[in-house]
């Protein structure tokens, strides 16, 4: 095994274990906000480093310019709902309790 | 069980699934899901039929599933709109749920 | 280094499946949409490592897809009207 | 290790879809249903990528992510707004025959999946084969891109015809009632939220890019004017979700224009090879090429209108307002 594929395997690894976190928190966390939270920041970071590990194992520029590219979208597109689903969410909040 | 065999299965279970909830749900948007279901299972049973020779891809049932995604994507949006249509008019999305048992 | 990706999309999807059970419980809709985006993020990671493993690099542009649409389905639910998401139809 | 490791996957895989299958048809609250229908047609994309399908997992993704998504999402916001939640329990109706249906359903499976495991592996040559062998005649490098628009040009033609007509359907059933919701709730009450412009501020010409080179890859690989279309559409989806077109009461010229392009070229090129004397939509081999792809940029609109349209449930669209809070 190169140093390469190694590099990759521990960035896939790594990535994994974020993932895993994202579940957890979505599953144990006790409100719709933290769990929102854990699945939001967790899991981009986890996709980024399996596609970084994916860049690596690949090692092509293209290959590497189009991940980063669904890499950057993957975080807009989970900043954006983010903020739409809490937002929503607090309208409920405050029409329940209005 | 090789993957095509696995994923004929599926398609099978798939389809009755479908066939089941198109029959005994009374809510229609449910039945509309259900309904598109079936169809996933005819689109898994072409494709992994198309695999089954591991060493040509068969391009004919890809395309007739690329074709069948559209045309299940276009009826499912005029039975939804049929469905909002009932739902305006009577205030029931559902079947029987206004008749006397 | 098949086997390492083979592997981690299987922990990907056993995640997946894992977070299916924070749809089935909710309570609320916002809750069930957060876990639908979950589902998104982990099958773009899946397709990235399964391109890798087939060596089908059409696959990218679905990941590419998938991200460039995930926000649709966010706008739709907000636009829902409020508490209606818990209401049992 | 590796085999078996895609065998460990291909099996949580499809556990997983009838999981999702069976707790779509299952699960009391409709909400839930229709999440995890979106789901399942997640899950379908990897099964379509393990599959060695890449076209259609392109098409799922644009397809489920983009408009299916938001089709059941806002059908599911009608049913339930304005709804005064009556004082009895709502009456579920059991039917007599349930078990009875289960069982059928149940027989079906196990006919079907006995039927199809018996079926012997084709040895001769199959369609397949022989439309791989054509392909080298052919004008574009992808497999999947020739059968649509070449060898079984018929199937895509009549696919316009379904889809042009599920629009007409779906605007005699709500076209008459003037648009779907007059009250664009995007706003409701609160204002627009900033970030809503710059997110279609910046998708828009990223998706409209992507829609580009999907139609320009499906002649060597996947992508075509399905996928193109769809993502189109899906565009289309999230402006009218967020208010920056809204229904119109009759489409215009142009719009009428563009929901029968698709056809009419088609139609036309058929048509001219019928009248340089070859067969219904049989290219000439210099022009086949300029003629797919000028075929192909038709459908692409073709196929993206129409789905706006059922989206938005009404006869055409203009452009809205752009709302910006102050």
């Amino acid at each position: 095994m190169s140093f390469l594929t190694g590099a990759a395997a521990l960035l896939w690894v790594l990535g994994g274990f974020f993932f895993l976190s994202g579940t957890v928190g979505l599953l144990r966390f006790p409100d719709t906000l933290s769990r929102l939270h854990a699945v939001t920041k967790a899991d981009n970071l986890g996709l980024g480093l399996i596609l970084l590990g994916v860049a690596v194992h690949g090692a092509s520029v293209v290959l590497a310019a189009k991940l980063l590219l669904i890499w950057m979208l993957a975080l807009l597109a989970a900043s954006f709902s983010a903020h739409l689903v809490a937002r929503s969410h607090l309208r409920d909040e405050a029409s329940r309790d209005g | 069980m090789s993957q095509p065999e696995l994923f004929v299965l599926v398609a099978a279970v798939v389809f009755s699934i479908g066939v089941y909830g198109l029959l005994s749900r009374p809510q229609l948007v449910r039945r509309i899901l259900a309904l598109n279901l079936m169809g996933n299972g005819v689109f898994l049973l072409l494709v992994a039929f198309a695999r089954r020779n591991p060493d040509t891809i068969d391009p004919v049932p890809q395309a007739m599933v690329l074709t069948g995604i559209v045309i299940a994507v276009s009826a499912t949006g005029f039975a939804l709109a049929i469905v909002r249509l009932l739902y305006r008019e009577t205030g029931e999305a559902g079947l029987g749920e206004n008749r006397a048992p | 280094m098949t086997a390492v990706a083979l592997g981690m999309a299987t922990f990907l999807l056993l995640n997946l499946a894992a977070g299916l059970l924070r749809v089935y419980r909710g309570p609320s809709g916002a809750d069930r949409i957060i876990a639908a985006q979950l589902f998104g993020t982990t099958t773009v990671a899946m397709l990235a490592l399964l391109a890798t493993v087939t060596a089908q690099p059409g696959l990218f542009d679905v990941a590419l897809v998938f991200v460039l649409l995930a926000t649709v389905l966010t706008v739709a639910f907000v636009r829902l009207p409020s508490r209606s998401q818990e209401r049992e139809q | 290790m590796a085999e078996l490791l895609g065998w460990v996957f291909d099996a949580l895989l499809a556990l997983a879809l009838l999981l999702l299958a069976a707790r779509v048809v299952f699960s009391p609250r409709l909400f839930e249903s229709i999440v995890l229908f979106i789901v399942f047609g997640l899950l379908m994309a990897i099964a379509w990528a393990r599959l060695a399908a890449p076209h259609l997992a392109l098409a799922e993704a644009a397809i489920g992510a983009g408009i299916t998504g938001a089709l059941l999402l806002s059908t599911f916001r009608e049913l339930v707004i304005g709804r005064t939640p009556s004082p009895e329990a709502p009456r579920v109706l059991v039917y007599r025959w349930h078990g009875l249906m289960a069982l059928l359903a149940g027989g079906l499976f196990a006919v079907l999946g006995w039927a199809l495991l018996s079926i012997d592996v084709p040895t001769g040559p199959v369609a397949g084969e022989q439309a791989m062998a054509l392909l080298a005649r052919t004008a574009v490098d992808d497999a999947v891109t020739a059968v649509l628009l070449d060898f079984r040009a018929y199937d895509t033609l009549l696919e316009m015809g379904v889809l042009l007509l599920a629009v007409l359907g779906a605007r005699a059933a709500l076209g008459s009632q003037g648009p779907a919701s007059s009250d664009d709730l995007w706003t409701d009450g609160e204002g627009d939220t900033p970030m809503v412009g710059a997110l279609v501020g910046m998708l828009s010409p990223l998706i409209i890019i992507m829609a580009g080179y999907l139609l320009w890859a499906g002649a060597y690989g996947p992508g075509g004017a399905f996928q193109a279309g769809a993502v189109l559409a899906a565009l289309g989806v999230l402006l009218r979700l967020t208010g920056r077109i809204v229904p119109a009461p009759r489409a215009g010229v142009v719009q009428r224009g563009v929901l029968v392009i698709g056809m009419g070229v088609f139609t036309l090129a058929g048509l001219l090879t019928l009248a340089t004397g070859r067969a219904f939509l049989q290219y000439p081999e210099s022009l086949a090429y300029p003629m797919i792809l000028l075929i192909e940029v038709a459908l692409t609109l073709s196929i993206a209108l129409p789905l706006v349209l059922l989206f938005s449930g009404s006869a055409g669209i203009a452009a809205g307002r752009s709302q910006h809070s102050p």
